[in-house]
């Protein structure tokens, strides 16, 4: 379970939000959403702890995640903005290093079946570098598909450039992820069909 | 793609198809050539030739020395020669050419680096020494590795063609430049404590030994650019119909042999 | 016509002002470099004397040439440089803009700092114009040349390696008579031909260079 | 003829070492430089000759899947 | 009008597509569609002129793009992927710099103007920096209004990172171009709400 | 645990092996700011002995340093290294891995080249061996100290130059003793103490650096 309490978040001489507070829960799709600029990323990047918040906690089975940080760090998947791709390595590389890095382990033919559910079956020995933005942005989604054992998924707008079909395909799978008693929390400006309709937290409510 | 348009044009042979098989036809006769070439200019400088009254045995570097210190200058020429080509007329061929003839410039830029420095120790007493001629030497190798390793470094080949072709031309401008620059920086620094000492009357068969293998080293560059210009051929118009006869021709000749 | 040309130059200036760290920091590199050449040869003043000019000339020479990637990689990068392509302007126009400004802001802070290092090295005070003057003249000269490196090696993996590898070559001349001029001003053969030819040589890439780094450009690009 | 053995023209006179190392040297380096680009060749065409292969199997299967990823071109339309 | 005839384009080994052609005439509004990786981006590539087609031709006003450059790029606005806006710079000094560098002119109110219309009014002199992902986006796009003298605008996924106001203010905006007699290309993977709906071009049709 | 660094070690290195352009060129970077010397302080065999190997010295230090920013620089911009700081693995691990690497395909080739150089410089052939042991050693100790100034520049303006002000009052002392150890062999002084110190200064970086820079990498990327 995650839980936030009273979180703030400032940048620059700008409070974005304070007493931000969610809970999280086995099995909960959370949809952050909120106006351009409101603070979404900003508040995924304090839940990772990659970031510290001005004030307030962030609790992962009861234990502050500065503190159980590795533990937490074993059960978290983080997708940013940048999708964490080499330009010089092929998408098959990326994505080896990519789980090796993180500690899952993975062999070749799970990560190439991982490539070719997303689509990208043609591409798995170009250079990263050649692919279009929709392929790349695959790419570091196929992380999704090795990690099913990791209980949290945060991604930050994950729909971005990818087309109509690839959307369906992601949302279906994020569906299936809480159905398995995992949990995500994602920003998103477009419409999903996901299974369930995602809790949404709006930060825009904990603006200043 | 433009194939036929381009047959129709006045270079006939600018065409990639119409240069392939050609190539291929006349690269042999080069490579027998120089063989043939080499040999007698091995026999005429370390048999016939006599021995240097100054400097004993040593001076029969010369054979290698100075054929390929004039080819590493002229194929550099060539490069920048082909790259305008290129840059004007937007022949593909062009550029092949320049790229094919890179790496045999360089590899005797270096032979004639290298020759100098073995030379230089027994003559002058060091394999190295800042001296005009030498060191603007050097920096035509750095010329060489420049354009080769920017050509290799870009991975699409029109750009890279083009980007090659800027630097071998602005390369060329400079190298009169920097040949004159290092020929004063290293007069005014030492006088003529070195230079590169001229045998005072040079026999005529030293002469025509040098010779020899300096047309030698030119037969041998014109085969191997040929054979390596057929290869970038066929990677660059591999989509083309009749880079695909050719390899269906060569799995036949193949599977004929097998 | 001239409007591409002040805003391009306006707005590099601004960016060089908003980051004048960078600024500083080739400066900084310019000085350590000189610096450390005292820990690597040992301290004897006459041989410090002795290569006095020729350290100063290779460490605004590296300077230059170390700056020299970020003249074109940002607006690469960000997408502005395809936008400038796509203005009706001549494109040799606001290169010559941002060359410019480049040199306004690493080659004139090196050219004016170098008087100071040059007494640190203890080289004679009658040399420190022609020293100056040499730099004034030559660091014009290695960013026009180094621009066209920059353009052709936009966005490549070596980048900053391949270009140091393609402009060095053509920055050697520069150096001979940059450093050429100061020892002949030390010599007393006096530096007046090395300076002329500085001179031409910067006339001569100011018609050049930004018409091939142009066309380097759109190459990059394409 | 200028030598009176083959040990004395192998010996060149003292300067073996220089001699030899320059013929030594740039030989080998035409030799390699002739091997490399005859193989070079030889790769170029076995290399393409697979590419086309895998570029036509590439279509079969391509159709075959539901409107899916476009297909590698095979050639021109010349 | 705009017209290309037979167009090709071939990255690395493979020909994305060929005998592309389309013509687009004052006020209209097309949409180029297609799964990711089809060559959208390429095909708005050519038409800018930044890319050279392998074969085939595109013209202006019936003369060939390579040949006229200078009045085709008068003509033409072209926002890509990159948003163009320097990190250092707020977006006030982003926005004047990119029309003074096209050859618009515009004053500081003007550009101002813009700037607040796109819903950048509390950032105008913050560095691009720390702008959120939609805020970078808006600061590129602010250039479509001072642009309304340019005939062709030609826009790569605009409403990526927009949050939902801003896609349809955006797309209200193109309808306004089309409607003055301009004409508008764009690539999106999301559906917005044009007045009219755009002529579809479809990539995929001409893959090889 | 050594799965992690194995991880990141073979991709790094494969990284280099794609990118084997860049190594070529920090290379050839080494082998031309050393050719550049004898332009600026002009070609007296015996002037150019004396300063052989403080010049070397220097621009192998240099070609360290200016490969020093690709360190981090790619897996920042592209999100690799917030990832590997999500794993759950300590990260001054990883980063030795990473720093591993980047000594091999940099500092190794031009602990290989210097010797060919030095002859250039015409370095007595005794000292050869000495110079070679003492950029064995040092080379590694400056991946180590410039993996935290690389760390902690990351994502700044002034990157690289940055880089350089904070890392080269750390690089002295390892220069002092590299070059002294070549120049002490050539005066028959004998070179072990500075070799001693010089392998006393890599078992500390060693140590401590990796620490210090995964410190620095949590901070860079707040
Ligand atoms: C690394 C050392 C050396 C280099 C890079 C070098 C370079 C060159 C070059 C570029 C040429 C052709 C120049 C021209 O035709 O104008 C040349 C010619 C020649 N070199 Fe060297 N050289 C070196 C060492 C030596 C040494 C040590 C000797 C003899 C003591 C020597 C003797 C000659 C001779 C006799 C010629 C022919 C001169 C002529 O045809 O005008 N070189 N060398
Ligand atoms: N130094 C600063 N001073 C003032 N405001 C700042 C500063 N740094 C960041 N901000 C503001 O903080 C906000 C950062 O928001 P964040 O990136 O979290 O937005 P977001 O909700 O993810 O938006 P988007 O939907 O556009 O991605 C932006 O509004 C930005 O303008
Ligand atoms: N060198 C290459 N070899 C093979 N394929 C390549 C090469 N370079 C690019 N490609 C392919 O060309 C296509 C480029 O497509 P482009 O960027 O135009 O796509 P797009 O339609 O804009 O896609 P998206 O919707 O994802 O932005 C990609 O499918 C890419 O894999
Ligand atoms: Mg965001
Ligand atoms: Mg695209």
């Amino acid at each position: 379970m995650l839980e936030a309490h009273d979180l703030a978040c400032l940048k620059g001489d700008r409070l974005l939000f304070r007493e931000l507070a969610f809970c999280l829960q086995a099995g909960d799709l959370l949809r952050v959403a909120g106006p351009n600029g409101v603070g979404k990323t900003s508040l995924l990047r304090l839940v990772t702890g990659l970031a510290l918040p001005e004030a307030g906690e962030i609790r992962w089975q009861g234990a502050s995640i500065r503190r159980e940080r590795e533990a937490f760090h074993r059960e978290l998947l983080y997708l940013g903005h940048a999708p964490a791709i080499n330009d010089l390595l092929s998408p098959l590389e990326n994505l080896r290093f990519a789980c090796a890095a993180a500690g899952d382990d993975s062999d070749e033919a799970s990560c190439t079946r991982a490539l070719e559910r997303i689509g990208l079956a043609d591409q798995l020995d170009l250079p990263s570098r050649v692919l279009s933005q929709g392929q790349r942005r695959r790419v570091g989604l196929a992380r999704l598909f090795l990690s099913a054992r990791r209980a949290l998924w945060v991604l930050d707008e994950p729909f971005t450039a990818l087309d109509v079909n690839a959307v369906a395909d992601l949302a279906q799978a994020l569906s299936e992820h809480c159905a398995g008693g995992g949990m995500v929390m994602l920003t998103t400006h477009q419409d999903a069909p996901f299974t369930r309709t995602p809790r949404v937290l709006d930060v825009g409510a904990y603006a200043c | 793609m433009n194939a036929p348009e381009r047959s129709r044009s006045l270079f006939r042979f600018a065409a990639p198809h119409n240069f392939y098989p050609l190539a291929g036809r006349l690269a042999p006769w080069f490579a027998a050539a120089a063989l043939v070439l080499t040999l007698a200019g091995l026999w005429l400088g370390l048999f016939v030739a006599p021995t240097d009254a100054t400097q004993g045995e040593v001076y029969r570097v010369i054979f290698i020395h100075v054929p390929a210190a004039w080819m590493s200058m002229f194929v550099y020429l060539m490069m920048a020669f082909w790259s305008g080509v290129g840059l004007v007329m937007n022949t593909r061929l062009s550029f092949i050419m320049s790229q094919a003839l890179a790496p045999t410039g360089a590899m005797f830029c270096f032979v004639a680096l290298w020759t100098g420095a073995l030379w230089g120790k027994p003559t002058w007493g060091a394999y190295w020494v800042w001296d005009a001629r030498l060191t603007s030497q050097l920096l035509l190798l750095f010329l060489y590795f420049g354009f080769i390793a920017l050509t290799r470094a870009i991975e699409d080949p029109r750009r890279a063609d083009r980007a090659g072709a800027i630097i071998a031309l602005v390369g060329a401008v400079n190298v009169p430049i920097i040949y004159f620059s290092v020929q004063w920086w290293n007069t005014l620094h030492q006088g003529a404590s070195v230079s590169v000492t001229k045998a005072p009357s040079m026999a005529t068969t030293m002469l025509v030994g040098m010779l020899v293998m300096a047309i030698a080293a030119w037969m041998y560059t014109i085969a191997v650019v040929l054979w390596r210009a057929r290869s970038m051929i066929l990677e660059r118009e591999r989509h083309t119909e009749w880079v695909g006869a050719v390899l269906e021709r060569e799995m036949q000749a193949k599977g004929g042999r097998a | 016509m001239l409007s591409t040309f002040l805003a391009v130059l306006r707005r590099d200036l601004l960016l060089a002002w908003r980051g004048r760290a960078d600024v500083l920091v080739t400066l900084a590199f310019f000085v350590i470099v000189v610096c450390l050449f005292p820990f690597g040869v040992g301290a004897e003043p006459n041989q410090l004397r002795a290569i006095a000019p020729g350290v100063l000339w290779v460490a605004a020479l590296l300077a230059c040439l170390l700056s020299l990637h970020r003249l074109f990689a940002q607006d690469y990068s960000d997408g502005t440089l395809e936008q400038l392509l796509l203005s009706s302007e001549p494109a040799a126009l606001w290169v010559t803009a941002k060359v410019l400004a480049f040199w306004l802001s690493t080659g004139l802070p090196v050219v004016a700092v170098a008087p100071g290092l040059a007494l640190l090295l203890d080289l004679e005070q009658g040399a420190l114009p022609v020293l100056v003057l040499s730099l004034a003249l030559g660091t014009p000269i290695l960013g026009l040349l180094g621009a066209v490196g920059a353009a052709l090696t936009l966005g490549l993996r070596g980048g900053g390696m391949l270009l140091a590898l393609l402009v060095l070559p053509l920055f050697v001349p520069v150096l001979i008579f940059g450093a050429g001029a100061v020892e002949a001003e030390m010599s007393g053969t006096g530096a007046a031909a090395h300076l002329l030819l500085l001179g031409g040589g910067l006339a001569g890439a100011l018609a050049l260079a930004p018409w091939a780094c142009a066309a380097a450009l759109r190459i990059s690009t394409d | 003829m200028q030598w009176e053995s083959w040990s004395a023209f192998w010996n060149m006179g003292g300067a073996a070492y220089f001699v030899w190392g320059s013929y030594g040297l740039t030989f080998a380096l035409m030799a390699l430089e002739l091997v490399l680009v005859l193989r070079r060749r030889k790769d170029t065409v076995t290399r393409l000759l697979r590419w086309r292969r895998a570029v036509g199997k590439d279509s079969a299967r391509g159709s075959a899947k539901e409107g899916g990823t476009p297909v590698p071109a095979m050639e021109s339309e010349t």
